[in-house]
């Protein structure tokens, strides 16, 4: 038999790709921009709009100029919810598209899978999602909101409003655990008392033992940290069953618009903190909308990653044209500066030096009893405070590591 | 508090000083046991049905099982958005499933009976074309339709009617099999065919017709579960795979007969699930179903049906 | 049944030590023989070393991140083709693998070839779980479907434990476990070399190791599964009781063949958590778990070099879908594995291997 | 001569069925014996407690003076025991000469092994079969392969179940010189027949098992003659 076969298989399929992209050499040729977004599995529905708001963002600034003069082109990847796909694809954007930047990933766990890889061939990375927080690696910039930006804002505040007992629901994997631990952290400081706390294997549907335990406690209001469809079960079944109780959460509506996909009122009362969700009602935001839905008019829903996304993307083009080039060190210096600024859908945000995270305006989003919004107060320029404080300075040094409230960055 | 970590439920330590103050009543609290365990029990025995057909019986090793449910449960809900009551809305689901069933039989399954292992590629491509097309057509997600009928107070607690009604459904759903496998002309001819396909057939049955049939009861089977689920859940394409490693337990454990395995051992393992979630949270819940099921395996290769036919004779 | 007239290699004189080994090279239970196939093979090892001669970095780099997986695929070959007990774990040895390489390189470093060490406890680590679970379901007269589950059980119980071990507590040594998030910061194989230790990044030397390591992988299979014991296997595969009534411990063997697969799917697991620097317990999950079943079932699970090239084949296609096919990638899949499934029921591989067997008459077994 | 199997007092019963009632069994090495009866008698269990697939209620299995009642089995096969089944339990996938390789590597190696197939292959007529596939063989010659893989290895004790179902008459015949060829070789054979001119043709002695007991014994003449044999057969022929 002919063993070479498989070489020509493989050759064959290897070639394919090897005309996908040349090195782009040229100074003035276009800008590249690797996108590597879930547009199918488990979390496109969240996704696919982060695609479409970096595919608006890139439009816009083409047609205005491109960036220093020179167009942005989009190489994009579908990492279907997996995490080797994005092992694979951020060696292949990095390595065979040469990109100038990435915009990468959804779960926590695929930014971890990608991290290594950017470490290694020292490029930029983009992360515009919500997250449990403690990324300090210069190869990242993070656009999306932190636990202390979210929690510091809403756990008060729902404490004043209901009550000082607090039962926490999270999912049991890094997310839900370390955002849990802020909770739990919070509502101790503010005197609060935590009634329970309890933590669903991901993957998990079916909650009538928990709604239970939520019942027999004495909480005031429950925190949901619940993450994924399957999971998101829980307030239909909690609602049919009566709790009853308001809920205060991160990582709902902003995030999957839960409030648009489950019938009313079974998320009524929920209270949510959010750096962006479609309907805040400011010229900036409307306005944002409005162009958002004349280029996509199917978008089920315009999220706060879509937003960070659209943001992150004008960041980048500030940034190159500080520098004069998208030279990765230069462009660090530019955000050591810390002036980095954008006045976007979601009011000003700016780039902190020390962690590479971004400062966000807070809405207080609830959800009424129709699952109609409305935003009962906001807050004004939350800075993402704890790396800096907890001895993460970027400007100095690059440990490329996660940190959490309970392992810190080593003492200086 | 050391539970950062651990699927541990501090409710009732932490609120113990409230309720030891509380009078605990019998009723209410013999009801609460039963309806978690009735609520794990249904879920096993709703889930697991249509693969207890088309696994136990038939030996389709059906990863697309989950696609079914799936099919049936956003068909039940584009019917209850389209204004028929509930209980029709379900019946159009698992209809909707048994015919997209039938047809997956003539197309594919068909040319598999005789060497079942490769049914475990061909339906999980199947699976792959049914929930990438649902998020290419119907988008991401879908809009659920809400619970119905509401909550009731047992003692100091609110319970889910719907729940309860979902029980109930489970124990009709076993009924409803027994009848129609033990007692109707349909029944004895598809275990016949089944046991002894040569015989069957020189009796003069068409057995590619009841393979079909009994086939399309399995996806109508997990048509209906999807339906009768859709109201508590979120609806997205990848919502069967919740399913899907529950029913492949529940059905092994149980072997090859449904009522003699799969209902036992949704019991069982509905015990012991309720068990570990009430007293350790559920991480343990979840990861002791699994152990459960290693060492149900263990102690009787040849899953319970084996075990309690041997223990009969 | 088409009568085949097999060539009968009337007895060879007694062979001794590597003369008897290299003589299994070819066999009953492998696909090719005589030069023909040889001269084949060694072009297709030299065409892949010369390979990277003509590809860039990336391309390279890419190629072994496919080798990394066919180990796995191998031994899952060598379990459920040759052996008939079809495990929907071997994931759970890949992932404990993994995790314990991630473990060992994170405490001790990677000086002194250390990351070979750590190679080796954990490809050993896999196997002799693989042995236990062997010992604890074929003593226990575990058959069929059952062992599929039991296995699936247990990579899903590891996935789940894995899972939730985000806090600072789950930590072993130096290296923490990190929850769902999965584990990062192991160093890469390195080579210790003149002048600093090379690193074994995704490139052209990571390739080459690779390269080498499958042909050893793959040339000692061949010659074990020619060695009595491959024959036991298929007999056991074949017709378990007359295997035992002709004398052998069936379990023995078929908990000795697992375990080989558990080492080899350990293997994959290594590499990949070397490659990557980077492990997770979704790479336990029951989407990974049935990944290898695919690999093997679309090559051909009934010959070696079939699963070898059907695995390398699967994964590559399947990537290459993944990029030109947009959203509709997963359904092209989805479409060609019932194809495949329906149109070459031996599998792809194992199917075109026979046809140009036939062709060239030599591809007899 | 002494004895080379040894039941005393075996039982076994399923549920409600006893299979095996206090049967006392002895076989001198070097016989040539058979078990006859009508169907449902117990024979084929009685060969799967000699043979270790069942686990007997009470009683116990000496061979070659050894106490085997507990061993697996693999383990009973190598002390000597050797057994075709009525069903050919060839590997229909694998060569003829493969076949015989498994039945005989665990025993012999290199030469030997050669030698030994070359042997076999000559004695069950299957020389010029080496290279086929098993499957394709003839009824008759997967009986004589699956005796020849019983018996390469040269085991003390062959059992044999319904050796001649499905043959024709000359392979019967053929097969009658197999055996008593074997037994010339010192191996004692203990075969359950149904074909009472082939018992006549190899067995010096006969046991009849009824209802899992064992219901007469003796010459095959004392048996053909006995009355209560005959009404048994009858009786079963009634049926």
């Amino acid at each position: 038999m002919k063993t070479y076969s498989k070489r020509h298989v493989l050759a064959a399929m290897l070639a394919g790709t090897c005309i996908a992209g040349l090195p782009a050499l040229a100074q003035d040729g276009p800008i590249k921009i690797g996108v590597l977004e879930d547009q199918s599995g488990d979390f496109a529905a969240a996704t696919n709009v982060k695609v479409h708001a970096i595919q608006l963002a890139t439009q816009e600034i083409n047609d205005a100029g491109g960036i220093a003069g020179r167009p942005i082109e989009l190489v994009i990847y579908d990492t279907q919810s997996d995490n080797r796909r994005y092992q694979e694809f951020m060696r292949r954007v990095l390595q065979q598209d040469q990109v100038d930047v990435v915009f990468a990933g959804f779960s926590s766990a695929s930014r971890e899978a990608y991290r290594p890889i950017v470490n290694q061939f020292d490029g930029l990375a983009f992360y515009n999602n919500q997250y449990e927080g403690g990324v300090c690696d210069a190869n990242m910039i993070v656009t999306g909101a932190v636990p202390e930006q979210q929690f510091s804002t809403l756990i008060p505040w729902m404490m004043e409003e209901y009550g000082s007992n607090v039962y926490t629901l999270a999912a049991d994997y890094n997310f839900g655990q370390i955002s849990a631990e802020w909770v739990r952290q919070i509502v101790e400081e503010q005197g609060g008392t935590m009634v329970g706390e309890e933590f669903i294997p991901l993957g998990v549907s079916q909650f009538s033992q928990t709604i239970q335990n939520i019942q027999e406690s004495d909480a005031d209001f429950v925190v949901t940290l619940l993450v994924g469809a399957a999971q998101a079960s829980y307030y239909e079944q909690a609602n049919s069953a009566n709790v009853g109780l308001p809920m205060a959460s991160s990582v709902n509506v902003g995030q999957g618009y839960e409030h648009k996909r489950f019938t009313p009122p079974s998320l009524a009362n929920m209270f949510v903190t959010t750096n962006y969700i479609e309907e805040i009602d400011s010229p900036a935001s409307n306005d944002f909308v409005e162009r958002f839905r004349a280029m996509f008019p199917d978008e089920p829903y315009i999220n706060q990653e879509a937003a960070n996304s659209y943001i992150g993307i004008n960041l980048y083009k500030q940034l190159v044209e500080r520098a004069g080039s998208t030279d990765h060190d230069a462009i660090r210096a530019v955000i050591a500066e810390g002036d980095v600024c954008f006045d976007g859908p979601s009011g000003n945000v700016c780039l902190d030096p020390q962690s590479q995270h971004m400062s966000h305006t807070i809405y207080l989003a609830k959800v009424e009893e129709d699952h109609s919004i409305t935003f009962p107060t906001v807050w004004e320029n939350i800075e993402p405070y704890w790396l800096g404080d907890a001895g993460c300075d970027l400007t100095q040094n690059d440990p490329s590591a996660q940190y959490t409230p309970s392992s810190p960055p080593p003492a200086q | 508090m050391r539970t950062f970590g651990r699927g541990f439920v501090l409710a009732r330590a932490l609120s113990s000083a409230e309720q030891g103050a509380r009078r605990v009543e019998l009723f209410p609290a013999i009801f609460s046991i039963f309806y978690q365990f009735g609520d794990a029990f249904a879920f096993l025995v709703i889930s697991c049905a249509g693969l207890a057909v088309i696994f136990g019986m038939m030996g389709i090793i059906n990863l697309a099982h989950g696609e079914f449910i799936m099919c049936g449960a956003y068909v039940t809900a584009a019917s209850a958005r389209a204004g028929l009551p509930l209980p029709l809305a379900i019946a159009c689901g698992a209809v909707a499933a048994g015919v997209v069933g039938m047809a997956l039989e003539r197309a594919v399954i068909r040319h598999l009976y005789h060497r079942p292992l490769d049914s475990i590629i061909a339906t999980w491509g199947v699976s792959l074309i049914a929930t990438q097309g649902v998020l290419i057509m119907l988008g991401p997600t879908m809009q659920g339709i809400g619970t119905p009928l509401g909550s009731t107070l047992v003692g100091e607690r609110s319970y889910s009617v719907y729940r309860i009604v979902l029980f109930a459904s489970a124990v009709g759903l076993l009924v409803g099999l027994y009848v129609l496998f033990y007692r109707t002309r349909f029944g004895v001819i598809a275990r016949a065919t089944i046991q002894r396909p040569a015989m069957a057939r020189a009796l003069g049955v068409d057995t590619r017709r009841v393979y079909g049939l009994t086939f399309g009861l399995g996806a109508g089977l997990a048509g209906l579960a999807g339906g009768l689920y859709a109201p508590t859940m979120t609806m997205v394409p990848t919502m069967g795979a919740t399913f899907i490693v529950e029913s492949f337990v529940t059905v092994v454990v149980g072997g090859a007969d449904i009522f003699l395995g799969a209902a036992p051992a949704a019991a069982i393992l509905a015990v012991i699930r309720a068990a570990l979630t009430a007293w350790y949270g559920q991480l343990f819940g979840q990861i002791g179903l699994l152990v459960a099921v290693i060492v149900v395996i263990r102690v009787m290769p040849g899953g319970l049906s084996a075990f309690l036919k041997r223990w009969q004779r | 049944m088409r009568r085949l007239e097999l060539p009968d290699a009337s007895e060879a004189p007694a062979r001794q030590g590597l003369r008897l080994w290299l003589s299994r090279l070819e066999g009953p239970q492998t696909m090719g023989r005589g030069p023909g196939f040889w001269v084949a093979a060694a072009l297709a090892v030299a065409a892949a070393a010369a390979y990277p001669a003509f590809a860039n970095d990336y391309v390279v780099g890419n190629a072994a991140y496919f080798l990394v997986w066919t180990f796995m695929a191998m031994g899952l070959g060598v379990v459920w083709g040759y052996g008939g007990a079809l495990s929907f774990g071997q994931t759970a040895f890949f992932g404990l693998a993994g995790y314990t390489y991630g473990v060992i390189t994170i405490n001790i470093g990677s000086a002194f070839g250390a990351t070979w060490l750590a190679l080796l406890l954990s490809v050993a680590l896999g196997g002799i779980f693989a042995l236990l679970i062997g010992y604890f379901m074929f003593y226990g007269r575990i058959k069929g479907v059952f062992i599929g589950i039991v296995t699936l059980s247990v990579t899903l119980v590891l996935e789940t434990f894995m899972a939730q071990t985000a806090g600072p507590q789950w930590r072993i040594g130096e290296a923490r476990l990190n929850g769902f998030n999965g584990m990062s910061g192991m160093p890469p194989l390195t080579v210790p070399w003149f002048g600093g230790d090379v690193l074994l990044y995704a490139g052209t030397t990571l390739y080459y190791v690779l390269l080498g390591m499958v042909v050893l992988v793959y040339m000692g299979l061949r010659m074990l599964l020619n060695a009595p014991f491959g024959n036991v296997l298929v007999a056991i595969r074949e017709n378990p009781e007359r295997a035992e009534m002709l004398g052998y411990d069936i379990r023995l063997y078929q908990m000795l063949a697992f375990g080989l697969g558990g080492a080899l799917a350990g293997t994959s697991g290594v590499l990949y958590t070397a490659w990557g620097q980077y492990i997770t317990p979704s790479s336990m999950g029951l989407t990974s778990a049935a990944l290898p079943i695919v690999w093997v079932a679309v090559g051909g699970r009934r010959d070696i070099t079939a699963t070898l090239l059907g695995c390398l084949l699967v994964i590559a296609g399947f990537q290459s879908l993944t990029i030109y096919g947009s959203q509709y990638a997963l359904i092209v899949m989805g479409v060609l594995l019932v194809f495949t499934v329906l149109v070459t029921p031996n599998g792809l591989i194992y199917t075109a291997m026979d046809r140009v067997g036939r062709l060239f008459g030599e591809a007899r077994r | 001569m002494n004895p080379i199997l040894e039941v005393s007092k075996l039982n076994k019963s399923f549920g409600g069925v006893t299979v095996a009632r206090d049967i006392d069994f002895v076989l001198d090495a070097g016989a040539m014996h058979c078990l006859i009866g009508p169907n449902g008698a117990g024979k084929s269990s009685f060969f799967r407690l000699l043979l270790g697939e069942h686990a007997p209620d009470s009683g116990a299995i000496r061979f070659s003076g050894d106490d085997i009642t507990a061993l697996r089995s693999f383990e009973r096969i190598r002390k000597g025991i050797s057994v075709k089944f009525q069903v050919p339990g060839i590997f229909k996938a694998l060569s003829v000469r493969q076949n015989l390789e498994v039945a005989f590597q665990h025993h012999l190696h290199g030469a030997s092994l050669g030698g030994t197939i070359r042997r076999v292959l000559e004695f069950t007529n299957l020389t010029g079969e080496a290279a086929t596939h098993a499957g394709v063989l003839s009824h008759g010659q997967q009986q004589w392969l699956e005796i020849g893989m019983a018996v390469g290895v040269e085991p003390k004790l062959l059992l044999l179940d319904e050796p001649t179902a499905g043959m024709s008459p000359d392979e019967t015949r053929k097969t009658g010189e197999m055996l008593h060829e074997l037994n010339a070789r010192g191996i004692t054979i203990l075969a359950v027949e149904h074909d009472m001119a082939f018992v006549q043709q190899i067995a010096d002695s006969v046991t009849v098992l009824h209802m899992g007991a064992i219901f007469a014994k003796g010459s095959i003449d004392e048996i053909t003659e006995h009355p209560g044999v005959q009404e048994i057969y009858l009786g079963a022929a009634d049926e």
